[in-house]
């Protein structure tokens, strides 16, 4: 077990290198690094200072190689401040990244979480629902509603979301965030409601094959000969075996908690990550983007790790070989 | 000025696709298993792919274009230019000064009288575009979108998902990493980070998406290739000193049509969704729905509210996507329930 | 000092070096810390003062300061009313290092006023709440007056209930705690500004027809005891030519000239207003906007009226009958390159496009990303371009410098983004910069905007209207641009905002009964054939 | 106890296809006896399995009994109640099917499974459930069955875990056990074990079994009677030795002529002419007309019905109904 959980880590912790050398690639080798600091300083800004801006920033190192001393190149450094979670400052407005991370988990998360802890319960319950139909016009119903709603653009979601259920209903506010909990309640609900909304149909549609799948496999059918009910079948014996392509897509997901969500947060005026982002790409910031897309990928590669690990927990068939 | 006008190019293209289509159909023709998925998906979802060929078509109109016959008087621009079948559905002229509603006979702010009363169908934009042909022309957009896409990301997940599960080994070992590193950096961030690398347009946009797309389906074709490989008669085509690449086309390639042809629908609606959360962070393509969605949707804050910009392109949107995800629906049911799980 | 501390890297250190031996000081600082590492781990103050002085500015007392520069520089006035000369104690400086989870300074201001920030994120508000050691503050050890709501004020204020007798005399500041939040998405902004949830804001265009009637509010907002203030901003927005395009710039000579005077004639800046600024904006007609010297009311700009006959005649002149370019016998072909790739912006930048089409000119937009413009600029790959510029102290020396010759991008990387490098302009230029406002340098301001009519590196389009918004319940608002100062004379009425927030803001909750009602009665049959056949 | 163990009148079952419901039980009757077991034979896909799910009422959605009597010991499944149709599942009537491989849930270990088998019907505590389990472990030959009591299901071979299935099924003395094709997926001579054990727990249990397959060798093996089915109906039913022996109906004439046998060494075997007809292909009348050689005009108008060519032997065929008039 242990030495499985090892070789796995080792196995990610090479992908992690991967996806430096292909941030490195992507945010390093096309921005000329005075252009970017003109726009961060601005356009009255004097060449003397947009050099300084440069230097300050480290963009004025040698790209891949430094013969006089290999330790100081812009890939040595990048490596060396992704590994350590020294993100530096930002490209355009000098703030200190990693603070701003730490600052914006906070909303990102009051966003995500009950987006996802619902979105799974409803989905799952809702899937259990149809999939106990099946066959009748309210699964027929079902699915052709997740399809309705699956091919709907999350834009409309949330421009209908707001119009709609903030502008005419009135019943929550169109968008904000505040830090106090008992104001927050009342803003996030909006957002939420619609991330939900966006959600539930994919992934109901989803379950809904995987519980039909495992209640029309032959165990069902022993179960059943032997005298159990349909809650306690699907209670003891279908929940469990779904678990492995449930875990799969909860699991996975998880990374979006802390990566939060760009549309919603910038629509609903949330100063989480995903706005951040937002910001960041519209401001050309490659600094925050480089470590964003780093943090999401490292936490993907985690995800990963657990989920491996949490099949052999579920799965008995899954040796650790 | 390059040799080759767009225009022209477009016109090529259109009829390379109709020549591919027609082979395909004869193709599929002669095939029993084919022709007989082709008979069933119509007799299932005959709504979903009329929809579907209706897009088709505008979009192969709005493609074949040509210069000349047409334009307003003295405007040499205008007669310059390049119009489409699409195009000469409406006058070259067909534009007011602002808004006007459906069917108006006056402009919706200022209360001026339109130039072409009454003939806006689904009114006109901000510009005074006329809000049908935009949507009418968002079809060749977002079928480019799917379309090329597709086209960059199923020979290339074959290549590497045959030679990964069929060499296995080193290639094997080389394009699993390479697909876990792209598969950890969530989809989104690397599309965003590859547009503004390969910059701003519609065969940039594509090639970027076609970059993300394909590991997934590498994925699949890997784990099918590994299984088709164990298969009794290509263990005897091999033992019969049947060369690698005889066998990979002879015996895998044609094994994992269906898988392809599923793919390719499941990924097309992905695709173009994708193109509208791009357009809103102004790195989509022009002249897609995406684009007008976005353009329209502050518009609802005024009064009286300016609906039919966001409802015609989402009603577009809507109604291919929804078309496509039936169709991919029935696709996956008649041609491979098993092995492709959803969502994955 | 810290202007020149290269630490800090001032954006406006190329200004003040008109300050004798700023740069001098800049050089030995870096030099000295450079040299020696324990220099550089001095405290701020003490590494300044081992840099020695700055020639160029002498003590006088405990509050004189004189400052000798190198060329005569009026401006240089304005700069010192700018915050980037706002006095900073070195013990702040010294103090907030960024070392021992202490903020560097730059996060954390230091200042003195009635209110201090204590929030700042850039992402989404600024929160100021009020300065308990305000030196306003009736403070009972101290026993100064402390600062209380005047009783007099000009004669609008008290039209306009500004000097209400409720107020007078009240200790300031009024409010506890004031909050800017940033808003990305305006129109969601703009609506809970609507719900009450904001006491302040702009108008944004969408809804301008709601909210504003003939030059006033509509009736409805007017019933909620809403509040408008206009103002028009001292900026101008433009569409620049590349000066230095073979086609389209210099280099082309008298065709050139032509062709750019036969575009501007054909951009309708008024109808490009009516449809994006709901009419707000107005049309410019030389680089100088209104409330800035030289700026006169009734000068016209020949080549700024919208004259389509005019615009076809010059291009026809200038070689292009009819649009057409005479070497490929095709329409000319343009490209207007542009740093925004918004969709908003698409819509605005497919207006000119339209405009010139009328002309018969083929004008391809290319938008890119900032960088990639920015890109092109720099290589000068590029012949349109649209800017803006917001002035940063009231002179017309701020507007004009955007066309000189050293200030040309080309030249020096400077803000001349259309490569403008006119002898004559340079000439007249340098003279007017250093003239105080009078006769003398409105006729060289005169003769520069005859130059400019000529020659159009610009097609001038307008200056911005703001409109600004405030709820009843806010008092004592007293436009004042950017600047802060009035805040402390500001007062809420937080009941009646309850009140009003409650009152517009009930929800209607019947759509919600229904849908679950409808969900109910679709499920219910099917739930209850389903357990019958069942059992 | 009086009367059959299980009971079926006239059933028909049918599953929806195109618009209208297709029978894949139709009008079937048979009976099963307390102590024998009857063997239902027929072609994959003529409705075998289907039979018996209906009688356990465990017809997969979206099939159902639409018409039709069964009694299973002397009470109505079709009128029983959800739970006390639950009880008799495993209590009275139990059921082992085909693919021992699947069957079994693979996240649970297989004792467990037992166990639940066991409390389902009996508040007894765990120890004594597990006690019992790895009696009836042992019953059934499982090696070592306190250790294969905490063994998942991939770890066992295709004959213990059929043995497990039989272990569950038996574990509350049913009096009827229905065997779904339960020696297909196994190899020979665990095959041989399997049916082996099936007899010796049919003696000792008294169960009646009913046995379900199309392998004629297990029939001869075990069946005290047999029915044939062939789309969807009974053809033929009678004691094993009439049926074997003297088979009348032609479907199962062609099925004893297929089977290798060393009677008939030498003779080239039989092949049926044809495929079994899918439901929307059935004629009308005698549904095997299309491919009996002893076809007359009058099979496609109607159905036969049955007649009895002995005594507990009927038949279902106009040609034999004739034969036996005269």
């Amino acid at each position: 077990m242990l030495a499985y959980i090892v070789r796995r880590t080792a196995y990610g912790f090479v992908v992690v290198l991967g996806v430096l050398l292909l941030l490195f690639a992507l945010f390093f080798l096309y921005a000329e690094p005075i252009e970017m600091a003109r726009r961060a300083v601005g356009e009255k800004a004097p060449p003397e200072v947009l050099e300084q801006w440069v230097v300050n920033h480290g963009y004025d190192k040698p790209t891949w190689w430094n013969s006089e001393s290999p330790g100081d190149t812009m890939l040595v450094d990048h490596f060396r401040s992704m590994l350590t979670f020294d993100f530096g400052r930002s490209d355009a407005d000098d703030s200190p990244i990693l603070e701003r991370i730490r600052a914006g988990m906070g909303p990102s998360l009051s966003l995500t979480l009950p987006i996802f802890t619902v979105g799974v319960l409803l989905g799952v319950g809702l899937s259990l629902f149809v999939a106990y139909f099946r066959e009748t016009y309210i699964d027929r119903m079902g699915v052709v509603l997740c399809v309705l709603g699956m091919s709907l653009s999350i834009l409309l979601y949330i421009i209908g979301g707001q119009f709609l259920i903030g502008k005419m209903l009135r019943w929550f506010p169109i968008s904000g965030f505040d830090a106090s909990p008992a104001v927050m309640l009342r803003f996030l609900a909006l957002p939420v409601l619609v991330g939900l909304a966006e959600g539930l149909g994919g992934s109901i549609r989803f379950y809904r094959t995987v519980f039909i799948e495992e209640t029309g496999r032959d165990y069902v059918r022993t179960a059943r000969a032997k005298g159990c009910g349909d809650g306690r079948i699907m209670a003891r014996h279908v929940l469990h075996n779904a678990m492995i392509p449930i875990l799969t897509r909860v699991v996975v997901s998880i990374p979006f908690l802390f990566t939060g969500s760009l549309l919603l947060e910038s629509f609903f005026g949330i100063p989480g990550l995903g706005s951040m982002m937002v910001d960041a790409i519209h401001g050309n910031d490659f600094a925050t983007l480089r470590a964003m897309v780093y943090i999401g990928a490292l936490l993907f590669i985690a995800a990963q790790i657990l989920t491996d690990i949490a099949y052999t927990l579920v799965d008995p068939r899954v040796r650790l070989a | 000025m390059s040799l080759v006008e767009p225009h022209v190019l477009s016109n090529i293209v259109v009829a390379v696709l109709l020549g591919g289509a027609v082979a395909a159909f004869a193709i599929a023709r002669r095939s029993d298993l084919w022709s007989q998925a082709g008979r069933e998906l119509i007799g299932r979802r005959p709504i979903a792919i009329g929809a579907i060929a209706l897009f088709v078509s505008v979009a192969m109109l709005d493609s074949v274009a040509w210069v000349g016959g047409g334009g307003a008087a003295g405007n040499v621009l205008e007669q310059s230019r390049p119009r489409s079948v699409v195009d000469r559905m409406f006058a070259p002229d067909f534009k007011e000064k602002s808004y006007s509603a459906p069917l108006a006979d006056i402009e919706f702010y200022g209360g001026a009288d339109l130039s072409h009363p009454g003939s806006h169908l689904l009114g006109t934009d901000i510009l005074g575009r006329d809000v049908l042909h935009l949507t009418l022309k968002g079809a060749r957009v977002a079928l480019l979108i799917g379309g090329l896409t597709s086209l960059i990301v199923i020979p290339l997940a074959l290549l590497m998902g045959i030679s990964a599960g069929y060499f296995g080994g080193r290639i094997d070992d080389i394009v699993f990493f390479v697909v876990s590193t792209l598969a950890s950096i969530p989809t989104l961030l690397l599309l965003i980070a590859l547009i503004m690398v390969l910059g701003h347009g519609p065969v940039q946009v594509c090639v970027a998406m076609g970059v993300t797309g394909w590991v997934g389906f590498c994925r699949i074709v890997r784990g099918e290739t590994f299984k088709l490989r164990e298969l009794d008669y290509v263990q005897a085509a091999r033992a019969l000193g049947v060369s690698e690449i005889g066998i990979i086309l002879r015996h895998i390639l044609p094994n994992l049509m269906h898988l392809v042809v599923i793919t390719f629908v499941l990924l097309f609606s992905g695709l173009v969704l994708s193109e509208a959360i791009l357009a809103y962070l102004g790195i989509g393509i022009d002249g897609s729905w995406g684009q007008m969605i976005d353009q329209a949707r502050d518009e609802l804050a005024r009064d009286p509210i300016i609906w039919w910009n966001l409802v015609a392109a989402s009603t577009a949107l809507f109604a291919l996507i929804l078309s496509v995800n039936f169709v991919g629906d029935a696709v996956r049911d008649i041609l491979d329930p098993k092995t492709l799980g959803e969502g994955e | 000092m810290r202007i020149a501390d290269p630490a800090v890297t001032s954006p406006v250190i190329a200004t003040f070096s008109k300050i004798a031996g700023l740069r001098d000081f800049s050089q030995r600082l870096q030099a000295l810390r450079d040299e020696s590492p324990e220099f550089a781990a001095l405290r701020i103050d003490r590494q300044y003062e081992k840099a020695g002085s700055i020639e160029g500015v002498r003590l006088h007392g405990d509050f004189g300061l004189e400052i000798v520069l190198t060329e005569p520089y009026p401006q240089i006035l304005y700069w010192f009313a700018m915050p980037f000369t706002t006095p900073v104690p070195w013990e702040a400086v010294a103090y907030y290092d960024g070392e021992e989870g202490r903020p560097f300074f730059k996060d954390h201001p230091v200042g003195c006023g009635p209110f201090e920030v204590s929030e700042f994120d850039k992402q989404s508000k600024i929160v100021m709440s009020r300065n308990a050691n305000w030196y306003g503050v009736q403070h009972p050890e101290w026993k100064a007056p402390g600062t209380v709501y005047p009783s007099e004020g000009e004669a609008i204020d008290r039209r306009l209930g500004r000097l209400d007798p409720a107020y007078v005399g009240r200790s300031l500041p009024l409010l506890d705690r004031i909050e800017l939040r940033l808003e990305k998405e305006h129109i969601p902004a703009f609506n809970k500004f609507l719900q009450g949830y904001y006491d302040a804001s702009g108008i944004v265009h969408e809804s301008f027809d709601k909210i504003v009637q003939e030059g006033g509010l509509s009736p409805e907002m007017a019933a909620r005891g809403m509040k408008l203030e206009k103002s028009v901003d001292p900026d101008i927005y433009y569409i620049g030519f590349n000066m230095n395009d073979p086609v389209i710039g210099a280099p082309a000579g008298e065709r050139g000239r032509k062709l750019r005077q036969s575009m501007s004639l054909a951009i309708d800046v008024v109808e490009f207003n009516r449809v994006f600024n709901n009419g707000r904006g107005v049309p410019a007609q030389s680089p100088i906007p209104p409330g800035i010297y030289g700026y006169e009311q009734p000068y016209r700009n020949p080549f700024r009226q919208l004259d389509l006959t005019r615009a076809q005649a010059l291009l026809e002149a200038a070689g292009y009958s009819g649009g057409i370019d005479p070497e490929t016998g095709k329409p000319l072909r343009l490209s207007f390159d542009l740093g925004d790739t918004s969709t908003a912006g698409r819509l605005r930048f497919q207006f000119f496009v339209d405009q010139w089409a009328k002309l018969g000119i083929d004008v391809e937009i290319a938008a890119t990303n900032y960088n990639k413009f920015r890109q092109k600029v720099k290589e000068g790959a590029y012949q349109i371009f649209m800017w803006g510029w917001i002035a940063d102290y009231p002179d017309p020396e701020n507007f004009l410098f955007l066309l000189w010759g050293t200030m040309a991008q080309a030249n020096s990387g400077g803000p001349n983004t259309a490569n403008f490098d006119h002898p004559e302009f340079n000439r007249l230029f340098e003279e007017m910069k250093g003239l105080d406002n009078g006769p003398e340098r409105l006729a060289i301001i005169h003769r520069i905007r005859s130059l400019l009519e000529e020659e159009r590196p610009w097609i001038e389009l307008y200056h911005r209207e703001s409109y600004a918004l405030y709820h009843s319940w806010m008092r004592n608002v007293k436009p004042a641009g950017l600047s802060l100062p009035a805040a402390k004379y500001v007062d809420i009425d937080p009941i009646e905002r309850k009140r009003m927030r409650d009152a517009w803001n009930q929800p209607i909750l019947w759509p919600a009964y229904a849908g679950f009602a409808l969900v109910a009665l679709i499920a219910i049959p099917g739930v209850v054939t389903f357990l019958r056949e069942r059992q | 106890m009086i009367g059959p163990v299980l009971r079926i009148d006239e059933v028909l079952t049918t599953f929806p296809a195109a618009g209208t419901r297709i029978p894949v039980v139709d009008h079937v009757s048979l009976e099963v006896h307390a102590g024998e077991v009857l063997a239902l034979v027929g072609e994959s896909g003529c409705g075998k399995s289907m039979t018996a799910l209906s009688a356990m009422r465990l017809v997969p959605k979206p099939g159902r009994v639409e018409s039709g009597n069964i009694q299973l010991c002397g009470r109505d499944v079709l009128a029983l109640s959800v739970s006390e149709m639950r009880a008799m599942r495993g209590g009275e009537a139990a059921m082992i099917f085909q693919e021992p491989m699947t069957s079994l849930n693979p996240v649970q270990t297989v004792g467990a499974q037992v166990v639940e088998a066991i409390r389902l019907h009996e508040r007894v505590s765990f120890v004594e459930a597990r006690k019992r389990t790895i009696e009836m472990f042992d019953r059934v030959q499982i090696p070592d069955p306190e250790q294969r009591f905490g063994a998942y299901p991939h770890q066992l071979s295709g004959g213990l875990k059929q043995r497990v299935m039989i272990a569950m099924a038996a574990a509350m003395r049913p009096k009827l056990l229905i065997a779904d094709e339960p020696t297909t997926a196994l190899d020979v001579t665990i095959q041989a074990q399997i049916l082996e054990l099936l007899r010796e727990l049919q003696r000792e249990l008294g169960t009646a079994i009913l046995l379900i397959t199309h392998d004629l060798g297990v029939v001869n093996e075990l069946a005290d009677r047999i029915a044939v089915m062939y789309a969807s109906r009974i053809v033929e039913q009678g004691e094993r030795v009439d049926v074997l022996a003297s088979a009348r109906h032609p479907y199962t004439e062609g099925l004893l002529r297929s089977v290798p046998a060393a009677a008939r060494r030498g003779e080239a075997l039989h092949e049926i002419a044809g495929v079994v007809p899918s439901p929307s292909e059935w004629p009308a009348g005698c549904r095997f007309s299309t491919r009996c050689d002893r076809v007359e005009s009058r099979c496609g108008d109607a159905v036969p019905t049955s007649t009895q060519v002995a005594p507990g032997h009927t038949v279902d065929c106009f040609v034999v109904a004739d034969e036996v008039a005269q």
